[in-house]
């Protein structure tokens, strides 16, 4: 909102193309340079996931920041990217008409025929890009066109999860069961045991990341960026403007769905293993933490909140077990009870305080020079109003 | 959040805006009259049953464009029921048609499409994109998906033009939920505007407006009512007898009384009707106004 | 024949299972909205309540009875709390309440694994509820007759509650038109502390309930919480008829899946089951219809 | 993304050239084209893994305990870490390995296998363990593997699994199936059990350790009757009894894990089987589980381990007195538990042996190392790093403790993929 806001009180087309050029270049900066300079391979890596778990994330800002839909079950599409390409990875290991060891352990020692398409790259990468998103897509069509949603929707995608991690479990002759996929060697032919090899894939999860928000920066100031907060807001209102909010949900959890996916697809690489335990009830709920604590209706805040919190997780965890379980679940409270719009709204706070104009939350103070007094009344009128009606919205 | 913004204290006086720019809104309706030649609404044995409960029960009307009817009643008497059986709300049976569509059973995004659009009791904008925003969105149904997926470079001729008509060009930038109530109307309005809608249905759109927004708010809508099917739900009897051109009474999901406002409010069955049950609820200024006019404002 | 109807007393004592977990949840959830995902950390509460109270009276059976009461008043003590400090400041974001009592929820499992221990705990059965029922050649396990009984009993004594008494009528005025009860003089924030309490004493119930059945452990409510929303969901809000309807209904389902296929598929073809019910009929079972546009 | 043939599938890659050209191609998503651009360079190349990082020089010796501490496994786990804490404890204080005090680094796994392989990777490279104890779940030793094997270290795993695995990284000290799963079958055969049902929860060990069963059963002259899985937390096993007592069995097999096991055997006791007339054996009910099932509830019913805190021994009496001393005289100690214990005086002897820490030195020594543990002795089984182990068929009494009512003529050789078994051919 305050993203949409500032495209519409600046002259929005001449600026934000240098400041999202401006945002990718420190991105890469930090995420290229700083990152694996300062990082061993061990730690590099680690980021590498969270670098993954925050692909979901910025989908999760799209579609519940923006869209307002609660997206309970996002491990489901993580799940099925992170399947298709261990099952590739599987696959490729085995060679040319090989069968994997676990479909030899568990299963019938036959690769089953719909695995089959796998084993070609092009096949797997194109079944990560379409698969979960065609999913969601045919599945939010189902639901949005009923008008199921709010909590409906939200208790619905959940139990898609529960029932997904199910399903994956039961099948163990093809999925590996509760073990997963696991043991893979190479990715796309490159050896995963090689540090070299692993630092690529840190770099390819940044790459892919950045690309990300910069599409869902390009979305947030579009019209349907404009349209899907109309339609979170006020979805009867919508509908009697002539659209179908169904169709503008669907774009959005649709998108959503595939950064899970190619979230999921890197993060088996990564990780080495993809099982149900990433992708049932608890990690799906847990994707949304750090999207809550980061500020969900932000551009970088999902993608800050999910790394800062898995890397709280990974560090307090080790010391203390039971007290992280406190502290994820005190976030929880606290931020969504008190600072619904994350930790970003303390950034636009802090700068109402100091008597600087809000802005978008991408934009770094600097870039908005105009003191109080230097611009026209109207402007600055309208710029006090912009705010007051933001606080009012962050206490609601 | 939004209902919050809503119903916190408007921001910016309704006077720091100008008024209605009733000369703007030749650019925005200059449409050729022709256009709207067939345009009629037609509702036969309309009834609307919720959970048993006839909420509406065979309901005639018919509105020539031109018409700028008014529809009246005591609470419960199925006027917003109407407007929600007509564009796709509530469960409807019988016949609705415009313009020679049928409506009844299409879903409410192509009601709309087909040329309705209606506004809400309770005025309903977007609170958190700006006036500007409303209404590119109100523009835009027809927008491919091209179009939708990238930034808007210049602002559409036809909501700068509406901006102008219902005096919003000041506040453009600012969101719509820091505007007056007033305000929040007039955008809703503009939004019917610029959406092209021909048959409009307005639900108590004076509601919270000063005297002075009031007189503008029923100009602007006797100008659109000139060319288009413009149907009013509205408890100001004062507003109504300034402005309507004719009236349909409900009571108890039918018709009541229909005509002229002088034929309706001669009508005994109207008289009883608003005596009978009338000390009470919102219906009481029908025929309290007979005797004293000015009492009968109402504010929402 | 004989599986067949064993089969159905399965589904019945299911759906029994279900109902009592969410019939709570259809209070809260119906009534005002909120998405209460600690509802299943108050049915622990509820079983170790049960527990604790074991060890202070020796008999199993007076120490059951003693403990429907008591879990009532816990759960519904712990509901008020949480509705009390937040989320009574929620209102008007209901979405928001599910990651919230989310995080309580957390917060509740790790209190118990730091109270009771992580391990399971025991709730003895009593002797008169140990065994079964001889019944047109099948054997009815007491416990799930009990369990059953107990199910109806509740929901009678609510639906009479709300039907009969000034609570009730406050609580129907307040789920019907939230703003109209208001403005005629009912307190909706003292219904609500109340609605939130009986719906949380429920699931306290529930709990002891299932001290029957199950295991007792930190878990104990995670393994229901998805289930009861699924009842909810399907039930539609409003009105308890449809929880009833939508318990029993997908007990039976889920007995039925089970029967003829595997216990994990079952739960995957309830899921698609209630997407397809969902297509026809998007608001559930039974709802009550207000006029707010949202 | 396209397709390219790789030439180099085996051979080690080195990209070198990684900034400019790797940046990039990994913004434009082409990521292939980055690394193919560094394929060229190959260079030379390390050890898979890196020369190892232990540090042998000083007084002391890192090891790593990797266990579950939080998520739903941390009831069970935490009970091997209390033994792995008190083995160290033992061993510090009779002088440590090789005159080095062990110096533990202790890490959460959380209960997911993702947590277990970053953890494992985190104690390999980072802290730079000699060695890792701990697992529980296959899925988290299926995930540890790989890390284990490319980062060249070793893990010791105390539980009893699905066997068909046997990696040279991995000394697996619970048992196999041969120690278990069959031991459990063969003393129903002996008992004339001609009907069995199996049932299980949904996942890895219970389906392989089922299709054992059924293999078996089929060898045996037993017909298994039914095969009935259970998602994890399933909480209602009505229908799963209904089936199993219209069935006609004469015994249960039971894999189920955790709490399933308290919602089975409450609804088997009200519909009013008994352990008389239908035995459930069961291969994951240890000592600790059965207060929370309720001894009620199981009293009578037949477990298969290869340790109790009953069994008979004076190293037994010494470890049961030495953990009720350190944890609680109402602390049980089970199988697992001891097999943990049991895992870290196993390395020191391989230590010992090989008179080095260096993981090559201990594969080489590891075969024949044994060690009178409070199960019995055991010895470890260079060919496949399992180890020898009594199998033991116990009772469930009264008191809440496992009696053995059946033991194997003495510890049975490991043989994770039954190839010492005819039936079972085909298997794996």
């Amino acid at each position: 909102m305050s993203a949409a806001t500032g495209t519409a009180t600046t002259p929005w087309w001449q600026r934000s193309t240098v400041r999202v050029a401006g945002g990718v270049a420190v991105a890469a900066v930090v995420l290229f340079g700083i990152a694996p300079a300062v990082l061993s391979d061990f730690r590099l890596n680690l980021l590498a996931k969270f670098l993954c778990l925050a692909m979901v994330a910025v989908g999760i800002g799209l579609a519940w920041g923006r869209g307002g839909m609660l997206v309970l079950g996002q491990g489901v599409f993580f799940g099925i990217g992170g399947y298709l390409m261990a099952m590739h990875m599987k696959l490729a290991d085995a060679g040319p008409g090989g069968v994997p060891d676990f479909l030899r352990l568990y299963g019938d020692g036959v690769v089953p025929g719909w695995w089959e398409p796998l084993r070609s790259p092009v096949v797997t990468v194109l079944a990560i890009l379409v698969l979960p998103a065609g999913i969601a897509a045919l599945l939010g069509l189902a639901v949005f066109r009923r008008r199921v949603r709010g909590a409906y929707f939200a208790i619905l995608s959940q139990a898609l999860a529960a029932a997904f991690a199910i399903l994956l479990v039961g099948q163990q002759k093809v999925t590996g069961g509760t073990n997963g996929l696991n043991g893979f060697r190479s990715f796309f032919g490159y050896d995963l045991a090689d540090p070299i090899n692993k630092r690529m894939l840190y770099f390819i999860a940044a790459g892919v990341l950045i690309a990300m928000v910069v599409v869902v920066r390009l979305l947030m100031n579009s019209r349907y960026g404009e349209l899907l907060v109309a339609v979170r807001d006020q979805e009867n209102r919508v509908r009697f403007l002539g659209y179908d909010p169904a169709n503008v949900k669907v774009v959005a959890y649709a998108i959503a769905a595939c950064f899970a996916g190619i979230g999921g697809a890197l993060f088996a690489p990564v990780v080495g293993i993809i099982s149900p335990a990433d992708v049932g009830v608890i990690p799906s709920i847990g994707f949304l933490v750090g999207v809550a604590i980061g500020g969900r209706a932000t551009l970088l805040g999902p993608v800050l909140g999910a790394v800062a919190v898995s890397w709280a997780e990974t560090g307090l965890s080790e010391q203390f077990p039971s007290f992280w379980t406190y502290f994820q679940g005190a976030l929880f409270i606290l931020v969504v009870a008190f600072l619904p719009q994350g930790f970003a709204s303390l950034g636009t706070l802090w700068r109402r305080r100091r008597g600087t104009p809000a802005d978008a939350p991408d934009d770094p103070p600097t870039t908005h020079p105009s003191a109080p007094g230097s611009s026209p009344d109207a402007d600055d009128d309208a710029q006090h109003a912009a705010d007051s009606a933001r606080t009012a919205g962050r206490h609601a | 959040m939004s209902e919050q913004t809503g119903t916190g204290e408007p921001v910016v006086p309704p006077d720091a805006t100008g008024g209605l720019d009733p000369e703007a809104l030749e650019a925005v309706i200059a449409a050729p009259g022709a256009r709207f030649r067939h345009d009629y609404l037609e509702i036969r044995d309309l009834r609307v049953v919720f959970d048993g409960f006839v909420a509406v029960d065979g309901v005639d009307l018919t509105v020539t464009q031109g018409d700028l009817r008014f529809l009246i009643g005591p609470n419960g008497a199925g006027k917003t029921t109407i407007v929600d059986a007509i564009t796709g709300l509530a469960p409807a049976a019988g016949s609705v048609q415009f313009g020679g569509v049928e409506l009844v059973g299409k879903p409410s995004h192509k009601i709309v499409r087909a040329g309705v659009g209606r506004t809400f009791q309770t005025a309903s904008v977007f609170d958190e994109l700006t006036v500007l925003q409303n209404l590119d969105i109100a523009a835009g149904a027809g927008r491919g998906p091209w179009t939708m997926l990238r930034r808007r470079h210049v602002v559409p001729p036809e909501v700068e033009a509406a901006l102008e008509t219902v005096g919003l060009t000041q506040v453009r930038d600012l969101p719509a939920g820091v505007l007056a109530h007033g305000q929040k109307q007039w955008l809703e309005i503009g939004m019917l505007l610029v959406q092209d809608a021909r048959l409009l249905l307005l639900d108590e759109p004076v509601a919270g407006m000063s005297q002075a927004e009031r007189e503008e708010t029923g100009l602007l809508l006797q100008r659109i009512g000139e060319q288009r099917t413009v149907v009013v739900v509205e408890h100001d009897m004062e507003f109504l007898r300034a402005f309507a051109s004719s009236v349909t009474v409900l009571h108890q999901g039918r018709v009541l009384s229909e005509g002229t406002v002088a034929q309706v409010q001669a009508d005994p069955r109207v008289v009883e009707v608003y005596l009978g049950s009338g000390a009470h609820g919102r219906g009481r200024g029908m025929a309290a106004s007979a005797a004293e006019p000015a009492a009968s404002t109402e504010v929402e | 024949m004989d599986a067949l109807f064993s089969q159905l007393f399965a589904g019945l004592s299911l759906g029994s299972v279900l109902l009592l977990a969410a019939l709570g949840l259809a209070l809260t959830f119906g009534q005002m909205g909120v998405i209460n995902m600690a509802h299943g950390e108050f049915i622990m509460a509820g079983a170790y309540t049960a527990f604790v109270l074991q060890a202070f009276i020796p008999d199993a059976g007076v120490s059951l009875l003693v403990a429907l009461p008591v879990g009532f008043v816990v759960g519904g003590l712990l509901g008020l709390l949480l509705e009390v400090t937040l989320i009574s400041r929620m209102y008007r974001r209901p979405l928001d309440t599910l990651l919230v009592t989310f995080g309580v929820a957390l917060v509740l499992q790790q209190l118990a694994r730091d109270v009771f221990g992580a391990p399971n705990v025991d709730v003895r059965a009593p002797a008169w509820l140990s065994g079964a029922v001889p019944f047109l050649g099948m054997n009815l396990p007491k416990t799930r007759l009990f369990i059953l009984g107990l199910a109806i009993a509740c929901v009678v004594v609510l639906s009479l509650v709300l039907k009969l008494t000034s609570l009730g009528r406050r609580i129907r005025a307040t789920v019907q038109n939230r703003d109209l009860a208001e403005t005629s003089g009912v307190s909706t924030r003292a219904t609500d502390r109340l609605t939130f309490f009986v719906g949380s004493g429920i699931a306290g119930i529930a709990g002891v309930a299932l001290t029957l059945l199950g295991s007792i452990g930190p878990t104990l409510g995670t393994n229901y919480i998805v289930d009861a929303f699924l009842v909810v969901v399907v039930g539609g809000i409003g009105q308890l008829k449809g929880a009833v309807i939508a318990a029993f209904s997908l007990g039976l389902l889920q007995a039925t899946f089970e029967y003829s296929t595997t216990a994990s598929l079952a739960k995957v073809l309830l899921f698609v089951v209630i997407v397809a019910f969902l297509q026809v009929r998007p608001q559930g079972l039974v709802s009550v219809r207000t006029r707010s546009l949202a | 993304m396209t397709t390219h043939t790789l030439p180099l599938r085996t051979t080690r890659k080195r990209a070198l050239a990684l900034s400019a050209a790797a940046l990039a191609a990994a913004l434009t998503l082409s990521a292939c084209g980055g690394a193919r651009t560094a394929e060229g360079t190959a260079g030379t190349a390390s050890a898979s893994g890196g020369a190892s990082c232990v540090d042998t020089s000083g007084d002391s010796i890192k090891i790593g305990f990797l266990n579950s501490l939080s998520g739903t496994m941390a009831i069970s786990e935490q009970t091997v870490r209390d033994s792995l804490d008190l083995a160290a404890e033992e061993i510090n204080a009779a002088g440590g390995v090789l005159g080095k005090q062990l110096q533990i680094v202790a890490e959460d796994g959380a209960s997911e296998p993702t947590v277990f392989a970053e953890k494992a990777e985190k104690l390999i490279s980072s802290d730079c363990v000699a060695a890792v104890f701990g697992g529980w779940t296959s899925s988290s030793r299926k995930a540890m593997l790989p890390v284990f094997e490319s980062k060249n270290s070793l893990l010791f795993y105390p539980v009893q699994y699905e066997g068909l695995e046997a990696s040279p990284n991995i000394f697996y000290t619970g048992a196999t199936t041969n120690q278990q799963i069959i031991p459990g079958m063969d003393y129903l055969a002996e008992q004339g059990k001609k009907k069995v049902f199996l049932v299980g929860s949904d996942y890895v060990f219970p389906r392989t350790a089922n299709k054992i069963i059924n293999a078996y059963a089929e060898a045996n002259d037993i017909e298994i009757v039914g095969e009935e899985y259970a998602p994890l937390g399933h909480t209602d096993f009505a229908t799963i009894v209904n089936k199993l007592k219209s069935s006609g069995a004469d015994a249960v097999f039971n894999t189920l894990n955790g709490d399933s096991n308290v919602a089975f055997f409450k609804e088997y006791k009200n519909v009013g089987m008994t352990a008389d007339t239908v035995p459930v054996v069961s291969v994951s009910i240890a000592e600790e589980e059965v207060g929370g099932i309720g001894v009620d509830n199981v009293v009578g019913q037949l477990t298969a381990w290869n340790y109790y805190q009953t069994v008979e021994s004076p190293e037994n009496e010494t470890f049961v007195a030495a953990f009720k001393e350190k944890y609680g005289e109402n602390r049980p100690t089970s199988d697992p538990m001891e097999a943990a214990y049991t895992s870290l005086y196993l390395w020191k002897g391989m230590v010992e042996k090989a008179g080095s820490f260096d993981v090559a030195a201990i594969q080489e020594a590891a075969d024949g190392v044994s060690f009178d543990a409070p199960e019995g002795t055991v010895t470890v089984n260079g060919d496949n790093h399992h180890i020898a182990k009594t199998a033991y068929i116990g009772e469930i009494g009264p008191d809440g403790l496992i009696y053995s009512i059946w033991e194997s003529d003495g510890p049975i050789e490991p043989d994770p993929f039954l190839e010492g078994y005819d039936w079972a051919e085909g298997l794996s």
